[in-house]
């Protein structure tokens, strides 16, 4: 039986996450009533810059993050518990084997996952139909497509850029479907010269929906949830984005018959198809007091049982980690799941700003905020992102 | 009639030098507080910007490598001329406030019925918090809604994106923090109206003063402690400039709205930073910008004490 | 007075006058004057375009109820609280005996003292950013009410040793040289002499110092996180990631963390100003 | 001719009048001053005649010119401030060349006279001053300076000197009185200083309530009160009064050892009577003890005696020489007869 | 015995000295008043006895005790501020309680110590306002009734009555000479009025540059100054100084009409000397016309003279009576010789 206290931070701060995380915590507690368990929610864009913080000063005993890249700080800094004993425990080392990697800096475990999610192409179905237009599959049935919905007074693409990262997103796959899979790694590790000629490419590529209308005006005034309602409003036909729009698309009242999903299409069909699957994970901070209790509660939140019930559609509405647990039979969970299991050869990344140091994605998304205002400074943003490849990379 | 005087005591040591003593005790908490919170802290950023370090490892030792760096910023135009570019955009349209306020001050100088309530709500920007003011501005300025485009709607001129332009969007943030400004701006002023010495109008009156005249020769010399109040309260405001940015736009659009305070929280504290040997690097340089402003009013406040 | 009363101008010149004040003061309060409007409308207005027009249903008590009884924003107002209110009695505690002190005696590094709490007061704060984030984590402060406060008091008694000492400079020196002829020991001389005569200072400057640090962003955002320290301010902003583009429960929630520090300044008003124009330096 | 003249002149603020029509002539090149207890209404009159206080009802003329609702600087006057009222952000020369330079005058000529008027009043080494840097006295200077380049008709004076020292006040006092001869200008000139009034005045004014009691010469004033309220004004120490019964068309009084003649012939049915009696004009009977010396203050050359009778009146006689009564004696009174005013003791008019 | 004495006391701030060594003795329940021009260190000097500034060097004794480097409270001395330095949140009472509070004395006793001095200076029905709600005199008496509570041997006053109008000044001053008799301690009186130092000292000290120029019974320094500087300094308006030849034992000045006898035999080989006469001792002589008459001030009962001598000498002389003198014409003078005084011209001593 487990005592004492278990603090717990999450930056689950939207509400129908927060909600499900809150219920998932719930259930713990109700098993474990002597815990005295107590949860913090810190709004997601604060927490990025407080994790330093509590780690060191007041650390919990659990704290949400993200894997790979975005985890090796604090891995490194020992400021995360090892906890590759509970890999060891036969039931985790199977039920999760498709994440451990995503978890292992230098043969070790540092957290499990709870869950991952898809990214892709929602779009207003009704939308397509009343023009007349399908899912395309490749960049010129794309383009075809985002002529047809601009010239009906629409934007084919509904994005915020306030925050930046939603930029990344665009741009890892206008890269992984222009240049491959492993051509975007090496970019990101700080291997290849942005003034390349293929990261030129992708950018030409992107440029040409930008030219033709295809995004909303003043992204850069907007954060991604602002730029819902004009999905929302048929103001814009699709937008780019991780499974966790649906729930507040769902929310503003689009209906399922309304809304539908594609897989981003092919540009150039020499590179096989990759994706974006971003891990979120739980962690045990070194310092944290109560591990014990902390162990427990990542055994239960990776539980098939509880993988089933946090990610299906009416509650986070994600992909479960868990091989044993099943994924939901929301459309959009079963094309996503169905997607990244079997039409995503090329493989599979976190997020630009995850697979890409701190500093390089600050400054690269940026750049890419600024091109999608200014194609036209392309060569301009290029060569400073260049340089800021030679001071950050040392 | 006698005193309890004719008793001879042994003064105690503490009761003989009381007077010399006594000032040392009183300060002792405030400067002990102050020495650990805000005068170590300065040295300490100094001796910090030396060093590389991401506020989790070892420190390491780097000599002028930051500044360097900060250099190299500035020739390429980078972040840190941004910054620099900003800040100093920030100074000059910042001090509108004082005009403005003065302007304000002359108009709402009048004994007519309820002026007083009239004063206390034009001082209102002022008392609300930085962060709703910038929330409020954010709204304003919101290219499809705001009350702005709005407003030029009415007028026929098409919407602009103030906060999302890289051209407008400092201009924009400053006519925010102009805003609260101009009301503590035009409060120092009202104050100050008020002690304006009223035999020196009546002299004026009859030395044929009026209108600018008179304002500019005989209300304005009169009123520079306000002046001097609300030029040291503004360019303090202007160089101490985060809340706004932070919540307007986070530096943006790419990055062009930021100014030194902001581009060092970035650097040291925010998401993708956490150099905070370069952090410091850039605080002392806002430090060192900001100290010729301290000079000159310590300065002017020692010839007060010593004009006694 | 200048200029010039108005009402020893012509008749045309007061109306017009009388009926520019109005329509200035609605000119001047519209941003403010929008997001009140916002906080009463229903979600639907937003959604359907009626930014500017009348809410199409009065929901000021339901957005308000969503801001008090379904977010988190009582428990940041507390926390506000908590910590304004120690930081005026320290600060304002510790000032008052540093500007006693600066300004009855005369000893040599007096005008130094003095002119340090005042450059003090004028540094960029940033530049103090990093050490005392990295202080107040060693003194495993960081992310309390107690971490914020201590800095604040210190901070904050910059500005308050300028405006007390000046006060205290103005206060007639023979009250206190009378109180030594008749035998009054230092400390009572402060505590029965000076301080009943600051009492209008004081208030002044506690009014001052509750909006400062009430208002402060800045420091809630580096010393402090979540719910269970951080102030109002800092608050607002989770308040709105959790409402994004729900802008009818962001006004409310920005106008209720506006609150407390307009209602100081109504109420103590005359403080206020009294505040501003003695110490009249942030 | 520049004199000023007023007519039914009054001022009202709202509701409360503090000026109850008066009617005054000043002549060309006087010096007249007013004067009354405070609150009487001088200052009002003044800034009247300047035009920084409008007139109610009434007309002002300077000279030929109906100036009641002129502009400030269109009526030729200039006024001296009691606290100086200069520009403390300009010198010496910027203060008195202000008025001129707003008026549009050509650098040269404003020059000119600034040079002209400081030499009159020996300011040439301040010229480049500021006034924070002169004494009181220099101060003043400036601001009659600064009213003497614009070359008025009219000077106003709102009691300049009572900011001074008592030594500069008789300076200045003797100052300003030698600039009145040298320029002959119209100067009207208020102060609640006795001696002011009596050494400086062609003309005294004596104000009270917001209405003339008298106006005259100040020796007239002293010699020929023509009410009680202008005889206890005038004169310091004050004209002692004593309430007497009229019997037998002589005056009785605790304090006399005997009836008193009576310096006039009463008007029949009068049975009491106010007499006025200067201190200066009392002797002292040492072979008498109506009255008790309280207190004696002996000054040098000069002495004075508070005395208290047996019906409580009180009384000050002067004593000069070198003969001091000493305190706590009993003495009676003695004053010629020609020396004694009387007063009605209801209306307060002098009886004659 | 609570007189006051110092001996050689000094005071230096930093390199400047301000009080050159003072040798004075104050009996017992004495009067003493402090005058001089200012700037001349009477308050320093009072501040040294009371303890507020320190002495630099010599002793101060108060009785027997020397209270040199005592504190202020322990030297048994109340002291009374120009500015009544009354603590405004304190009501009457407690502001006459405070000291004795503050030192533990009991309730009761602290409350009949207030209500004997307050019955003294007759602020019963004050007792209860705070001293906001006080007129100046009253205010003032309240700070002599916070004197008095405490008992002190030796009273202190700087300048009490400075910051009070004419009127009250004279009341105040009546009320302090009262108190002094009613109670006897020794008094210590800074002031600059002419009229208080004559009227209320029983010895005046005159001070100059921190330095004592004569001690003395008040009309004993009018009468007997032992120098030019204090036959200058007391009386109003001043004595007249001319500067005379001596010839043949007589004294020659362009102002008078011929050589004067000289009050008493001049040392041998002196052939100048300043001459002193006081303008009420002076005579106009019509007949004359060595002087010129620049301007008289008539004040009623007495007028003033300014003459002008050939030589630019000045000169005040009084006039009494009904016979006034007019400017412009020329006169000449009279005095007679044993009121004059002379001087040695470059020491200024007296000559007897
Ligand atoms: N603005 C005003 N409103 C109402 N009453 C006023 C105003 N100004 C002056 N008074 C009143 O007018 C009367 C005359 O005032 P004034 O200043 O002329 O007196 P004064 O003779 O100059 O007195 P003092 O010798 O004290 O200067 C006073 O009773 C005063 O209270
Ligand atoms: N703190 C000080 N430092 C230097 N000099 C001082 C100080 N205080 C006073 N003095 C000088 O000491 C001298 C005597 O000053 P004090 O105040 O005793 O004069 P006073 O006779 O009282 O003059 P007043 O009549 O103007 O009050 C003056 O010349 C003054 O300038
Ligand atoms: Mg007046
Ligand atoms: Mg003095």
């Amino acid at each position: 039986e487990l005592t004492g206290d278990l603090t717990i931070f999450l930056d689950t701060s939207n509400p129908a996450p927060r909600a499900t995380m809150e219920a998932m915590i719930a259930r713990f507690g109700e098993k474990h009533p002597d815990l005295a368990i107590e949860t913090t929610v810190i709004d997601r864009e604060a927490y990025k810059t407080q994790i330093r913080n509590f780690l060191t000063a007041n650390a919990p005993d659990v704290a949400t993050w993200y894997a790979a890249n975005r985890m090796r700080p604090y891995v490194e800094a020992g400021l995360f518990e090892d906890v590759s004993d509970l890999y060891a425990e036969p039931e985790i080392a199977e039920a999760l084997g498709s994440t451990k990697g995503a978890l292992t800096i230098d043969d070790k475990q540092w957290g499990v996952a709870y869950t991952y999610y898809q990214w892709g192409v929602y779009y207003r179905k009704d939308i397509f139909a009343e023009l007349g237009l399908s899912e395309p599959t490749t960049w010129e049935e794309e383009k075809a497509n985002c002529t047809k919905i601009v010239a009906s007074g629409r934007a084919c693409y509904t994005i915020g850029t306030k925050y930046l990262w939603t930029a990344g997103g665009w741009f890892d796959y206008m890269n992984m479907r222009t240049n491959g899979f492993d051509f975007h790694m090496d970019l990101a590790a700080g291997n290849v010269s942005w003034e390349d000629d293929r990261v030129k490419q992708t950018f030409m590529n992107w440029k040409e929906l930008i030219d033709m209308g295809g995004f909303i005006a003043d992204h850069q005034t907007y954060s991604w949830q602002e730029a819902l309602p004009f999905m929302v409003k048929g103001e814009a036909a699709a937008y780019l984005m991780g499974n966790f729009a649906v729930a507040p698309l769902r929310e503003a009242g689009l209906t399922d018959d309304q809304l539908d999903f594609y897989q981003f299409p092919t540009i150039n069909p020499d590179v096989a198809l990759s994706e974006d699957a971003p891990t979120d994970t739980f962690h045990i901070p070194a310092n944290a007091k109560n591990k014990e209790a902390a162990r427990e509660f990542l055994r239960f939140a990776t539980s098939a049982e509880e993988q089933t019930i946090i990610n299906n559609g009416k509650n986070l509405g994600q992909l479960p980690v868990n091989a044993a647990s099943s994924v939901d039979d929301d459309k959009f969970l079963q094309q996503g799941f169905k997607m990244l299991s079997t039409n995503s050869t090329g493989g599979v990344a976190q997020f630009w700003d995850r697979d890409a140091p701190a500093e390089m994605a600050k400054v690269s998304m940026e750049g890419f905020q600024e091109f999608m205002v200014k194609p036209g400074e392309l060569d301009k943003i290029l060569a400073k992102l260049e340089r800021a490849r030679g001071r950050i990379y040392k | 009639m006698t005193v309890s005087s004719d008793i001879p005591e042994a003064e105690s040591w503490f009761h003989r030098n009381q007077q010399r003593i006594a000032p040392w005790l009183f300060l002792a908490p405030g400067i002990l507080f102050f020495a650990v919170y805000v005068i170590a802290p300065v040295f300490q950023s100094f001796n910090l910007s030396l060093y590389e370090w991401d506020g989790l490892g070892e420190k390491t030792y780097v000599g002028m490598r930051n500044y360097e760096d900060l250099y190299w910023e500035y020739v390429d135009r980078d972040a840190f001329f941004t910054s620099l570019k900003n800040n100093v955009m920030w100074l000059f349209l910042y001090l509108l406030a004082i005009p403005a306020g003065l302007f304000i001050a002359l108009f709402l100088n009048q004994t007519v019925r309820g002026i007083r309530l009239y004063k206390s709500l034009f001082f209102f920007p002022f008392v609300i918090s930085q962060v709703v003011v910038g929330l409020v501005f954010t709204w304003f300025y919101d290219p499809s809604f705001g009350l702005l485009n709005t407003m030029l709607g009415w007028v026929g001129m098409g919407p602009i994106n103030v906060l999302g332009n890289e051209h407008l969007v400092t201009y924009g943030i400053v006519a925010a923090g102009l805003w609260p400004q101009t009301a503590y701006c035009m409060i120092l002023y009202l104050t100050g109206l008020n002690a304006v010495d009223p035999e020196q109008i009546e002299a004026g009156r009859l030395d044929g003063a009026k209108g600018w005249s008179m304002l500019w020769n005989i209300i304005l010399p009169q009123l520079r402690p306000a002046t001097f109040i609300a030029f040291v309260v503004t360019i303090i405001g202007a160089l101490r400039s985060f809340d706004l940015i932070s919540i307007m736009t986070q530096g943006g659009p790419f990055g062009s709205s930021r100014v030194l305070a902001y581009y060092m929280f970035e650097v040291a504290l925010s998401e993708y930073g956490f150099r905070m040997g370069y952090g410091a690097a850039i605080a002392v340089v806002l430090f060192l910008i900001m100290l010729c402003f301290i000079a000159y009013f310590l300065w002017s406040m020692y010839r007060e004490e010593k004009g006694h | 007075m200048f200029p010039k009363p108005i009402e020893k101008q012509s008749q045309a010149a007061q109306v017009a006058y009388k009926s520019m004040l109005p329509v200035a003061l609605l000119f001047w309060l519209a941003p403010l004057l929008a997001v009140a409007l916002f906080s009463v409308k229903p979600d639907a207005d937003f959604t359907s375009g009626n930014y500017w027009g009348l809410p199409s249903s009065f929901e000021g008590p339901a957005n308000y109820g969503q801001v008090f009884f379904n977010s988190d924003m009582p428990r940041y107002l507390l926390n506000s609280f908590m910590i304004t209110v120690p930081t005026v009695i320290g600060a304002v505690a510790l000032s008052a005996m540093t500007g006693f002190a600066l300004g009855i005696y005369k000893f040599r590094a007096n005008l130094w003292i003095f002119f340090m709490f005042v450059a003090g007061n004028f540094v960029p704060f940033q530049i103090l950013m990093v050490p005392v984030r990295d202080l107040t984590l060693e003194l495993g402060l960081y992310n309390t009410k107690t971490g914020l406060v201590l800095f604040h008091v210190a901070f904050q008694t910059g500005f308050c040793t300028l405006f007390m000492r000046n006060f205290i400079r103005a206060l007639p020196f023979e009250l206190i040289e009378a109180a030594r002829v008749e035998g009054v020991s230092e400390w009572r001389i402060f505590w029965y002499v000076v301080l009943p005569l600051m009492k209008p200072a004081l208030a002044a400057l506690s009014v001052l110092i509750f909006t400062f640090i009430w208002n402060d962003y800045f420091w809630a955002v580096v010393l402090t996180q979540g719910i269970e320290s951080q102030p109002v301010t800092a608050g607002i902003t989770s308040f709105n990631a959790q409402f994004r583009a729900a802008y009818h429960l962001m006004s409310a929630g920005s106008i209720v963390a506006a609150l407390p520090p307009v209602a100081m300044f109504f109420l103590m008003q005359k403080h206020f100003i009294a505040g501003l124009t003695l110490g009249a330096v942030k | 001719m520049t004199g000023v003249t007023l007519q039914g002149a009054i001022k009202k603020y709202g509701e409360t009048q503090v000026i109850h029509g008066i009617d005054l002539e000043i002549e060309d090149g006087e010096f007249c001053v007013f004067v009354g207890p405070s609150g009487c209404g001088k200052s009002t009159l003044l800034r009247m005649i300047a035009g920084l206080e409008e007139t109610t009802d009434g007309q002002i003329n300077i000279g030929a010119r109906d100036v009641t609702h002129m502009d400030p600087a269109k009526r030729g006057v200039a006024m001296v401030f009691q606290t100086y009222a200069l520009y403390p952000h300009m010198t010496v020369a910027e203060n008195m060349g202000f008025g001129l330079r707003m008026n549009g005058y050509p650098k040269t000529e404003i020059e000119e006279k600034v040079q002209r008027a400081s030499s009159i009043l020996k300011l040439d080494p301040y010229l480049k001053r500021k006034p924070k840097a002169l004494s009181g006295g220099q101060r003043q200077r400036v601001a009659i300076g600064r009213a003497i380049v614009r070359g008025p008709e009219v000077f106003l004076f709102d009691e300049p000197l009572s900011n001074l020292d008592a030594e500069l006040r008789v300076d200045m006092r003797v100052e300003i009185a030698r600039l009145h001869q040298e320029i002959g200008a119209t100067m009207i000139y208020v102060t609640h200083d006795q001696v002011e009034a009596m050494t400086m005045a062609d003309k005294i004014v004596v104000l009270r309530d917001g209405r003339i009691e008298q106006v005259g010469a100040p020796l007239e004033l002293y010699r020929n009160p023509s009410n009680r309220f202008v005889a206890g004004f005038i004169g310091s120490p004050a004209m002692n009064f004593l309430e007497c019964d009229v019997v037998d068309g002589k005056l009785v009084h605790p304090a006399f050892s005997a009836p008193q003649d009576c310096p006039i012939a009463l008007p029949s049915g009068l049975t009491k009577v106010t007499v006025g009696a200067r201190p200066e004009h009392i002797e002292l009977d040492h072979n008498s003890n109506q009255l008790n010396i309280d207190l004696t203050e002996a000054l040098g050359g000069v002495s004075y005696c508070y005395l208290a009778g047996p019906d409580g009146s009180r009384l000050i006689v002067e004593e000069r020489g070198d003969a001091r009564s000493s305190e706590g004696t009993t003495v009676g009174l003695s004053v010629p007869t020609e020396r004694l005013y009387l007063f009605d003791p209801d209306t307060g008019l002098r009886l004659r």
